[in-house]
């Protein structure tokens, strides 16, 4: 059994997510390229949100524990008098925690998203075309040459402009 | 103080102040390490030493000691063993330091050429050339030589006439410009005595001046400061508190006037009348006291045409004022009326007032044995210019004095000096004269040299040198010995070698009529530890000569309808402080002008005559012009153009040549004052002052209170909140916590502090320019405010007191400094790290009393002025913040020598330059967890007086408590 | 302003579609009640030489109750503004539910007059420097004549905006269209008297209780909170709705909720900033005249009144709305509204009463009257609101939803 | 999407057409760009050549004086950051609102942002008095462990501008991920690959996006409140003082209030030639013009409010010194710049009541101009004006800029215009993605501005 690749493009945000549910109910998994952020696509795909929310959680509560501890620990360290303030100056101290966290957890949900979105990559991956970043939705299913047909068909109706076929 | 001298190591010192201190000397900087091959005990490395000498910038004849580190004199303090200035040191004292490294100090000896040009000569030539021309001119003929200078101590003095007999001649003459010498007349006159007396103000309950400028420059400022400042303070008398009751007469409103209770501001020369009126009004009321054994009749008689109404209506002063004088005077027990203008009468009047009350001997006293006065006769004076003209004089030698600058054009000193066809100038900056002298000899300043002093009875000051001659200078002792030799003056005539022999034997002299048992080595050695010899003299019983009675003053009519009244510059004096630049870049305290001299005008003469704030006009008296920028200010009476003397140099090195004008050159000699015309010249040349605002805006910044409500225990009030109000815990200082307490009534606005400052923490000078862009960097400033009319009952006539660090325990300026170089220290100083400075500028934002100064340029001290350097503090460089720390390095090398001495500190044993420099001891140190400390019981015992700036408002905690000036309500005088 | 993205297209069920009639007889007679027991508390506290304590909790109330039915309108006058729909016009009746209780509250403002003396400080030991601004006929002119304009242009607002072509507007999702003129000219007038009338009272009515103190922002502080809390009291009543009537009412949809939510947390955030914009400046200035407000209300007996009022008000919606769970479940939203309610009441006593009484915190039988009376007369004025909005937020219309 | 194209009945633009207009702008530059580039690079090197004298002869060569430490370089800093604001703004917080004008004007704004804090941060370097210890104020580790003073408010700078900077950086970047990938599959030559590198491999796989929109979310959650910090911390620079004229708790939200005021206008000053030289009317329709009005005029009336607030809370207090800084500032020798402030932001954008004025780019781009003076000038008048009449009566000294300041502020504008305009030549300065998620929104605007037309 040899595999093919059919490669479905969309001009309609609609129709794409429409034959993705469809695919999804024959228990297909396309890959998807999309101009777009749609919600609709990513609804129709996952369950769950996204993963990155809990490294932006780590990285948020990581910054603001060590901007605690750079504050008074330093503070304490040298516990310098400045002007009568005292050595742990709470409200100050509170801006540069607040900026730490910001900082980290800005950081992470960027670390994040390229992690889980396994970033960067080099090669283009299997079917993409330049299309699929400027005006077309891309629907790519991999599948052996028997239940192709079926899908092709499916895609078709589902209102791709054009299916190709490549051999993998 | 002085350490203790061994006999050998005074030797040493005698041969100019340890062989060791000679490497710095006029080295660039004592930079490099100073190789100890032979180690002296009195060099120390980092350790410094005291040397007792005496101060000659005024006649008053302070002691002082010497700060001297690896050979290099750094500073300057009063002498506390010398009976006048007991320790305090007036700004000019001690900026005396920058005559000493003055960059424009002539540093060979120098010859004119034909073309005019000088070319600079080793000292042999000098001396052949000088020697050569005295041999000429003696064998010319009699009195061909004569010599001319200021009085610099008997001995030298006495020098000089051997000296000149040795050439031939008798032509000394001894000249001030300023001299007090009318004073010395009157007492000839009404007492038959030639000398001028001392005065105790402090056991005075009432004081009126008729111009006599006793806080600023008049006879001994500090001494007089210092007496005045215990006669202002609240005490009881007569079972009341009190404090002494004060009245300056005069055209101008300086500091005196400022700290009294009543400036009656007249005409220049009114002051006599107003003095006679105020004895007639004594005469009137009886109020003569009956064992002053004076004759009612003959006083009526002199005093008659001088009641108040006649005298109010040709000087325009109220007659009630004058009426109210005479009752505080006559009323006082203790009274003294000073005179310091330059006409005799007053000075008469003024004896005569303290005569009739019966003060003499008691506020006024006459000292047994006052020496001479050192000055000579104006007869001599004007012989000599006469000779000079008739070309009878050859060899003209100038000394320490400037004659060219300081004479009234009408004396036409410089037509004379061109008929002479040798002057000699002896001096350290060449100034006018020198630029007219064909042979110019460095000397050596007075630190550097041997010398002795006699101010007066009791007293005999004893210069030495306190280090190695900066320059290639001589002592003019030994130049003028040196040439007395040469003249053939064998050792009878003149028994000494150097100058150092001559002061010797003056003191050997001195012992042997004190009587003293010592070894005559021991006995000086003594001297020169103490800085002379100082005995109790008597008052002698002197009394009074009614002749004076017979020729009473004249009326004095209405004046000029505009006059001009010159007064001596608190700093610059007669000009010869121009050269320093210290002095010249301290605020003049009444009018806060730097750099530059000025024409007082009161508001309402300005708008008659159409001048404008800060216009050049031109001043015409029959003497000459001179044009100067107005300073439109209420501190002069109207009718009246105040200048300060000092400035208009065209020569005296670069901080003097070319700054404001002078004023010598538009008075009669002798004279201080002069009727004038003011031509308005329209261009602008805008005076610099680093104060912008005279008036407080009634923030509490200098505070005062009454008498009156200091006796009822009446505090005023200040502003409260409800409940607490504290947002921190308060922090610890187990060790220290350094604070200070300033009184500012005994505040006098003298600046010594400010100088003392300059010199202990290494300020900048900036210059004109510098002060005009607002970046002077005086880390303390005389505040003063004049208060609102409308308040003028209910406050003194000025405000007064030194501005600086407060050292805030909740400073402002700390917790904002992103990098801790403002932080606070374990012993509540309020420290700035300049290592550790980036310059933000934040701390100055923040600090309400702006006392931080910020370093816009690369500091620059032209060499050798860089040797004053004080080695225990940074310079700090450009873009560094700097600031008051209560002169830390002080307070670390007392706290290290009692580690080292394992033994507690003592209280007061820390004392900061300020302090120390104050004459009226206004400002104490110490430690505010102390509370027996001579600071905090000053705080105690004047609780009702202490007030904090600005810690109502900004809760900064100051460690710095001020006590409230004191002033009578007026209207009750 | 809000987010008019999240589509309702899911809600409401069929069957929703008849409008709900509200019969609140025995709520009404439970809210008379209310006010007689308010009525006599009060006049027996002020008879019982109580009367310090009886004007405190009158000046609480009054500001609290007038805060949340001011606050309602100037939500609406937001949503006219930013043009953010969610609910069609069933936010607008929501927001302006509690607009009837405004003019009572003027009425109830006049009432002072007769309190000035134990109220303000200044009436018996007046300071010199501020009489020309601190003068009792002057503060009550001044005030009085903002409170006037407000209340009128809110009740020509509030009525505007029940006309039938605004809410046919409201009903289109299109919000490029601007709505009808009136609505564009009247919500920037009543926002903008409502900033300017509420920082007066808030310098006023509670600034000039202690006389040396000055806060810049705290007028704005104060008209924050009270828009923050015309939010709170709106999120509480879509809850109860919600929970009495289910699916029938808009508010079942759970993304209204969610964006209810969304409000309350990120104006308790703003609240909160406005708070430590202060609280920093002062602590830091070290100031006497502004620490002694802060220091007095930061120890005993009233720090814990403080840390109390904070946690109320940012504490909880803060970490408990922080997620995205929270903000759909009535249950929380709901309690998060009601005790950020609680916490704005303290939030007034704290603000006022140290002032007067420093020492002490006075509660009793007093304050309780008062503060029912109060609650009684809002009650009474809120009802013809909510029945206006049963009828809006469950009427037979498709709610408001995106343009897709 | 073409058909929806025709429901509109007007020319509506589909995702082809957006690609087209804005890969246009993407094409090499023509002479005159390059000139406008070396006429900036020449003030930028009269600025630098002027402070490298002031770094060696020491600030001396400024205007300040004793009293006025801090003048026109910290106005200019805090005149930056506030530019910077108006760009988180709307790409941040208009973002969690959802608002759907800011598509087509969110990449310049935060492209601006992005630049103008690198703008901004040159001036407290800039105005040290020890340039050279700069990083002092950051927290490093060292052998004597000497650290910064956090309870400064300029350490809270510190913090607060390099966040901001690495938050708006990573911000423009992430949204210009899917736009380069765009690009680079139009581009060839170098650009490609520059591109290439850049877009790191994006393809907008689901996964891809999916993530993206997560992270790109919480990244604005966190921006928002950034935002709001970083010009409070600016403002507490000087409220957290005692001077009189600064220490005033209103400051913070009337600072950010004043910031986004500044670089709404500042958008407006740059967007307004941009879409005319780049032919972009179709894509920044007036409507969008006509909601950035809108937020000028609310911020307007914002700091107007302040302004009043600020003035009657000094009368209240009856406080001496602030009664006679606030005095001085109004009626001083300098008032007349509070009063031309006043102007500039209070009266002339009053203006923007008017919806005629709003859609008249003529008049916006005037307005603009004016509110930018305006905000310059007010940061000026309050942190020149309340040093100079400071506390201390006797120590008053009112400021004259020197060349060395002027030009330097000069070369800071160059320094900004050529960096944003070398960013709107090489890179999507429009995002297509996010018009096209909202095309039907800019479908409307165009109807709506027809329907304004007729």
């Amino acid at each position: 059994m040899s595999e093919v690749r059919l490669v479905a493009s969309f001009a309609d945000e609609e129709r794409c997510v429409h034959t993705i549910e469809r695919l999804r109910e024959a228990q297909v998994r396309p890959q998807v390229f999309s101009p777009i952020p749609s919600e609709k696509i990513i609804d129709a795909l996952y369950e769950r949100p996204s993963f990155v929310r809990s490294w932006v959680l780590a990285g948020g509560i990581f910054g603001a524990l060590s901007g605690f501890a750079l504050t008074l620990g330093t503070s304490y360290e040298w516990n310098l008098n400045a002007g009568g303030k005292p050595i742990a100056s709470i409200p100050a101290y509170l801006i540069i925690v607040f900026e730490l966290m910001i900082l980290c957890g800005g950081i992470a949900g960027v670390a994040g998203f390229f992690f889980t979105s396994r970033m960067p990559v080099t090669e283009p991956l299997a079917g993409y075309n330049a299309h699929f970043s400027a005006d077309r939705f891309g629907l790519v299913v991999s599948c052996d040459e028997a239940e192709s047909a079926r899908l092709e068909a499916l895609l078709k109706e589902g209102g791709a402009d054009e299916v190709t076929r490549e051999p993998v | 103080m002085s350490e203790g001298l061994s006999r050998r190591s005074f030797l040493k010192i005698a041969s100019a102040a340890g062989a060791a201190a000679a490497i710095p000397g006029c080295e660039p900087a004592g930079r490099q390490i100073i190789p100890y091959v032979v180690p002296d005990e009195n060099m120390i490395p980092g350790v410094p030493s005291f040397y007792a000498t005496t101060c000659t910038e005024c006649g008053a004849g302070c002691g002082v000691v010497a700060r001297v580190r690896e050979g290099r004199v750094i500073k300057l303090e009063g002498n506390p063993k010398d009976p006048i200035g007991q320790g305090a040191l007036c700004a000019r004292g001690q900026a005396s330091l920058q005559g000493l490294y003055n960059p424009d100090r002539l540093a060979h000896p120098f010859v004119r050429g034909d073309d005019g040009r000088l070319r600079r000569i080793s000292w042999d030539v000098a001396t052949r050339a000088l020697i050569g021309r005295l041999s000429t001119a003696a064998k010319a003929g009699k009195d061909r030589v004569a010599y001319l200078a200021r009085p610099q101590g008997p001995t030298l003095d006495k020098i000089a006439g051997l000296w000149l007999s040795a050439w031939n001649s008798s032509k000394a003459v001894f000249h001030e410009p300023l001299a007090n010498s009318v004073a010395r007349q009157a007492a000839q006159d009404c007492f038959g005595r030639g000398d001028a007396p001392v005065y105790h103000l402090d056991q005075a309950e009432a004081l009126i001046s008729f111009g006599a400028d006793f806080i600023e420059t008049w006879e001994s400022p500090i001494e007089l400061a210092r007496q005045y400042a215990a006669f202002r303070t609240p005490k009881e008398r007569r079972g009341k508190l009190t404090i002494g009751r004060a009245a300056y007469v005069g055209p101008r409103m300086n500091l005196t006037a400022a700290k009294c209770d009543d400036w009656v501001g007249v005409k220049p020369g009114h002051e006599a009348a107003i003095a006679m009126s105020v004895l007639y009004v004594l005469v009137r009321q009886g109020w003569i006291s009956p064992n002053s054994g004076f004759d009612i009749a003959t006083l009526k008689s002199f005093v008659d045409g001088y009641d108040p109404d006649a005298v109010s209506q040709q000087t325009g002063v109220p007659a009630e004022t004058i009426v109210r004088l005479g009752q505080m005077f006559g009323q006082a027990e203790g009274a003294v009326a000073l005179a310091g203008t330059e006409d005799k009468e007053t000075h008469v009047a003024a004896y005569v007032l303290n005569a009739v009350t019966g003060n003499l001997g008691k506020t006024v006293a006459f000292l047994a044995g006052s020496p001479p006065s050192p000055l000579s006769p104006q007869a001599d004076l004007d012989g000599l210019i006469a000779a000079m003209n008739q070309k009878q004089i050859e060899v003209l030698v100038i000394a320490g004095s400037n004659p060219i600058y300081a004479m009234s054009p009408a004396a036409k000193f410089n037509d004379a000096l061109r008929q002479v066809p040798f002057v000699v100038w002896c001096g350290l900056v060449p100034d006018e004269t020198a630029d007219k002298a064909h042979l110019l000899l460095p000397i050596h300043h007075p630190l550097e040299a041997w010398r002795d002093s006699a101010p007066r009875a009791g007293v005999s000051g004893l210069g030495q040198p306190v280090m190695q001659p900066v320059f290639e200078s001589r002592d003019l002792g030994d130049v003028i010995l040196d040439s007395a030799r040469a003249a053939g003056a064998d050792s009878k005539t003149v028994p000494w070698q150097t100058m150092a022999d001559a002061v010797n034997a003056g003191f050997q002299q001195l012992q042997k009529q004190l009587g003293d048992k010592n070894k005559p080595e021991d006995f000086f050695a003594q001297a020169l530890r103490d800085g002379g010899v100082f005995a109790d003299a008597k008052a002698a019983d002197v009394k009074f000569n009614p002749a004076v009675f017979q020729n009473k003053p004249k009326p004095p009519g209405a004046g000029p309808d505009l006059a001009l009244a010159v007064y001596p510059h608190i700093f610059l004096y007669d000009g010869r402080g121009a050269d320093k630049p210290w002095l010249q870049e301290i605020p003049e305290p009444v009018d806060q002008i730097v750099w530059d001299s000025w024409a007082e005008i009161h508001p309402d003469t300005a708008k008659a005559l159409g001048i404008a704030a800060n216009e050049m006009i031109e001043l015409q008296t029959d003497q000459g012009t001179v044009a100067v920028s107005a300073l439109v200010s209420e501190h002069v009476r109207s009718g009246v153009i105040a200048m300060p003397l000092g400035q208009g140099h065209t020569s005296y090195g670069r901080y003097a040549k070319g700054r404001g004008a002078n004023a010598f050159a538009v008075l009669a000699p002798g004279a201080r004052s002069a009727a004038v015309k003011v031509h308005a010249t329209g261009r602008k040349s805008a005076l610099v002052s680093p104060l912008y605002s005279e008036d407080m805006m009634g923030r509490n910044i200098v505070e005062a209170m009454s008498i009156e409500d200091l006796a009822r225990g009446v505090a005023p009030e200040s502003e409260t909140v409800p409940g607490p109000y504290e947002m921190y815990a308060p922090f610890k200082y187990p060790t220290h916590k350094w604070g200070m307490t300033i009184d500012v009534n005994a505040c006098t606005g003298c600046s010594a502090c400010v100088a003392a400052c300059y010199a202990e923490n290494n300020l900048a000078v900036i210059g004109k320019e510098g002060c005009a862009d607002g970046r002077i960097m005086s880390w303390m400033r005389i505040e003063r405010f004049t208060p609102p009319k409308e308040q003028a009952d209910k406050a003194p006539l000025m405000y007064i007191t030194p501005m600086l660090c407060q050292q805030c325990e909740h400073a402002p300026c700390e917790p904002v400094c992103p990098v801790f170089a403002a932080y606070h220290t374990e012993e509540g100083i309020n420290g700035q790290n300049y290592n550790r400075c980036v310059g933000t500028r934040y701390c100055e934002n923040n600090c309400p009393y702006k006392v931080r100064r910020f370093n816009w340029y690369k500091p620059e001290w032209p060499a050798p002025l860089h040797l004053q350097l004080n080695p225990d503090v940074t310079v700090r460089g450009a873009g560094v913040m700097e600031k008051c720390t209560f002169c830390i390095q002080r307070i670390v090398s007392v706290e290290i020598d009692a580690k080292t001495g394992d033994r507690k500190l003592r209280d007061s044993e820390i004392v900061p330059a300020c302090a120390q420099a104050c004459p009226t001891r206004a400002i104490s140190f110490g430690d505010m967890n102390d509370q027996q400390s001579e600071m905090m019981r000053r705080r105690k015992d004047n609780q009702l007086r202490t007030y904090r700036v600005f810690n109502a408002e900004f809760n900064t905690l100051p460690a710095i408590t001020y006590l409230r000036e004191i002033y009578h309500e007026k209207g009750r005088a | 302003m809000s987010s008019n993205s999240e589509s309702t297209s899911r809600a409401p069920a069929p069957g929703a579609h008849e409008p709900i009639q509200l019969s609140l007889g025995s709520w009404t007679t439970l809210a008379v009640v209310l006010v007689a027991v308010g009525a006599v508390g009060f006049f027996l506290a002020l008879w019982q030489g109580m009367a310090a304590r009886a004007w405190q909790a009158y000046l609480v109330n009054l500001l609290f109750w007038m805060s949340i039915a001011q606050g309602g309108v100037v939500v609406s006058t937001a949503f006219y503004l930013s043009q953010g729909r969610w609910a069609g016009p069933a936010q607008y009746r929501l927001a302006e539910m509690f607009a009837g209780f405004i003019p009572l509250g003027f009425l109830l403002f006049w009432g002072m007059w007769a309190g000035r003396a134990a109220i303000f400080p200044w009436v018996l030991h007046p300071d010199p420097q501020k009489t020309m601004w601190l003068n009792a006929p002057f503060l009550f002119a001044r005030d009085g004549a903002g409170l006037l304009l407000l209340t009128l242009l809110s009740l020509w607002f509030v009525s505007a905006s029940r006309r039938e072509v605004v809410r046919e507007w409201a009903k289109t999702p299109n919000n490029i269209v601007l709505p009808p003129n009136i609505m564009r000219r009247l919500s920037p007038a009543v926002a903008l008297s409502f900033a300017f009338v509420y920082s007066l009272l808030a310098f006023d009515l509670i600034m000039s209780l202690s006389p040396q103190w000055r806060s810049t922002l705290f007028g704005a502080w104060f008209f924050a909170t009270s828009f923050w809390s015309g939010i709170t009291a709106m999120a509480l009543t879509a809850v109860i709705l919600q929970a009495a009537f289910g699916r029938r009412v808009v508010f079942f949809n759970r993304r209204v909720l969610h964006d209810l939510g969304k409000m309350v947390f990120a104006f308790s955030v703003f609240w909160v900033y406005l708070l430590f914009a202060q609280y920093l400046v002062i602590w830091y200035g070290d100031i006497p005249v502004e620490t002694f407000f802060i220091v007095r209300r930061s120890i005993m007996p009233w720090l814990p009144l403080s840390i109390a009022m904070i946690t109320l008000i940012w504490g909880v919606p803060f970490f408990v709305l922080l997620g995205r769970r929270p903000k759909r479940t009535p249950k929380i939203l709901g309690s998060v509204a009601l005790l950020g309610l609680v916490g704005i009441f303290l939030e007034d006593y704290v603000l006022i009463v140290p002032s007067l009484s420093p020492e002490v915190i006075p509660y009793g039988w007093v304050e309780i009257a008062v503060t029912a009376g109060f609650l009684g007369a809002f009650a009474l004025c809120a009802f013809p609101g909510l029945r206006r909005l049963m009828a809006a937020s469950s009427g037979p219309f498709a709610p408001a939803g995106e343009l897709e | 999407m073409a058909a929806a194209a025709q429901t509109t009945g007007v020319s509506a633009p589909t995702f082809t057409d957006i690609d087209r207009q804005v890969r246009r702008v993407l094409e090499p530059g023509g002479l005159q760009f390059w000139a406008w580039i070396c006429f900036c690079a020449f003030f930028i090197c009269v600025a630098g050549a002027l402070w490298t004298n002031q770094v060696y002869s020491g600030l001396g060569v400024t205007g300040l004086t004793q009293p006025t430490m801090w003048a026109i370089y910290i106005t200019d800093f805090v005149f930056w950051v506030g530019i910077a604001h108006s760009g988180t703004l709307i790409s941040a917080i208009l973002f969690l609102f959802r608002t759907r004008w800011r598509t087509a004007v969110y990449r310049a704004a935060e492209t601006m942002t992005v630049f103008a804090v690198l703008t901004a941060g040159l001036f407290p370097i800039i105005h040290l008095g020890r340039p050279w210890f700069f990083y002092w104020l950051a927290p490093y580790p060292n052998q004597r462990s000497l650290q910064p003073d956090f309870r400064s408010p300029l350490v809270w700078d510190f913090f607060a501008i390099s966040t901001y900077l690495t938050i708006s950086s990573l911000f423009l970047f992430m949204g210009l991920m899917p736009d380069v990938a765009n690009a680079r599959d139009a581009a060839r030559g170098w650009r490609k690959t520059f591109y290439s590198l850049l877009s790191m491999g994006w393809q907008g796989t689901d996964r891809q996006w999916r993530n993206f929109s997560m992270a790109y979310l919480l990244l604005a959650g966190f921006a928002a409140p950034l935002v709001i910090s970083v010009h409070s911390v600016v403002s507490w620079d000087f409220a957290m003082t005692q001077v009189p004229g600064w220490h005033s708790t209103i400051f913070a939200p009337y600072f950010v209030a004043g910031a986004i005021f500044s670089g709404v206008a500042m958008v407006l000053t740059l967007l307004i030639p941009m879409r005319k030289i780049m032919g972009l009317e179709e894509l920044i329709t007036p409507w969008h013009l006509d909601n950035l009005a809108k937020v000028i005029l609310l911020t307007s009336l914002i700091i107007s409010y302040s302004y009043v607030c600020e003035s009657f809370i000094v009368w209240y207090s009856q406080d001496a010194f602030e009664l006679m800084t606030f005095h001085q500032r109004y009626f001083g020798p300098q008032g007349y710049l509070f009063w031309m402030m006043v102007a500039c932001n209070c009266v002339i954008p009053l203006l923007l009541f008017s919806p005629r004025v709003r859609i008249s780019t003529a008049w916006l781009f005037i307005i603009a101009l004016f509110v930018n003076v305006g905000m310059w000038l007010e940061r000026f008048v309050i942190i020149e004006g309340s040093l100079a009449t400071n506390t201390e009566p006797s120590q008053w000294r009112f400021y004259h800029p020197s060349v060395t300041e002027i030009f330097i502020t000069v070369g800071s504008f160059a320094w900004f215009l050529m960096l944003f305009s070398l960013f709107a030549r090489f890179m999507p300065i429009i995002s297509m993605t996010e018009l096209k998620e909202g095309i039907q929104w800019l479908r409307e605007a165009l109807r709506d501005n027809y329907r304004r037309a007729a």
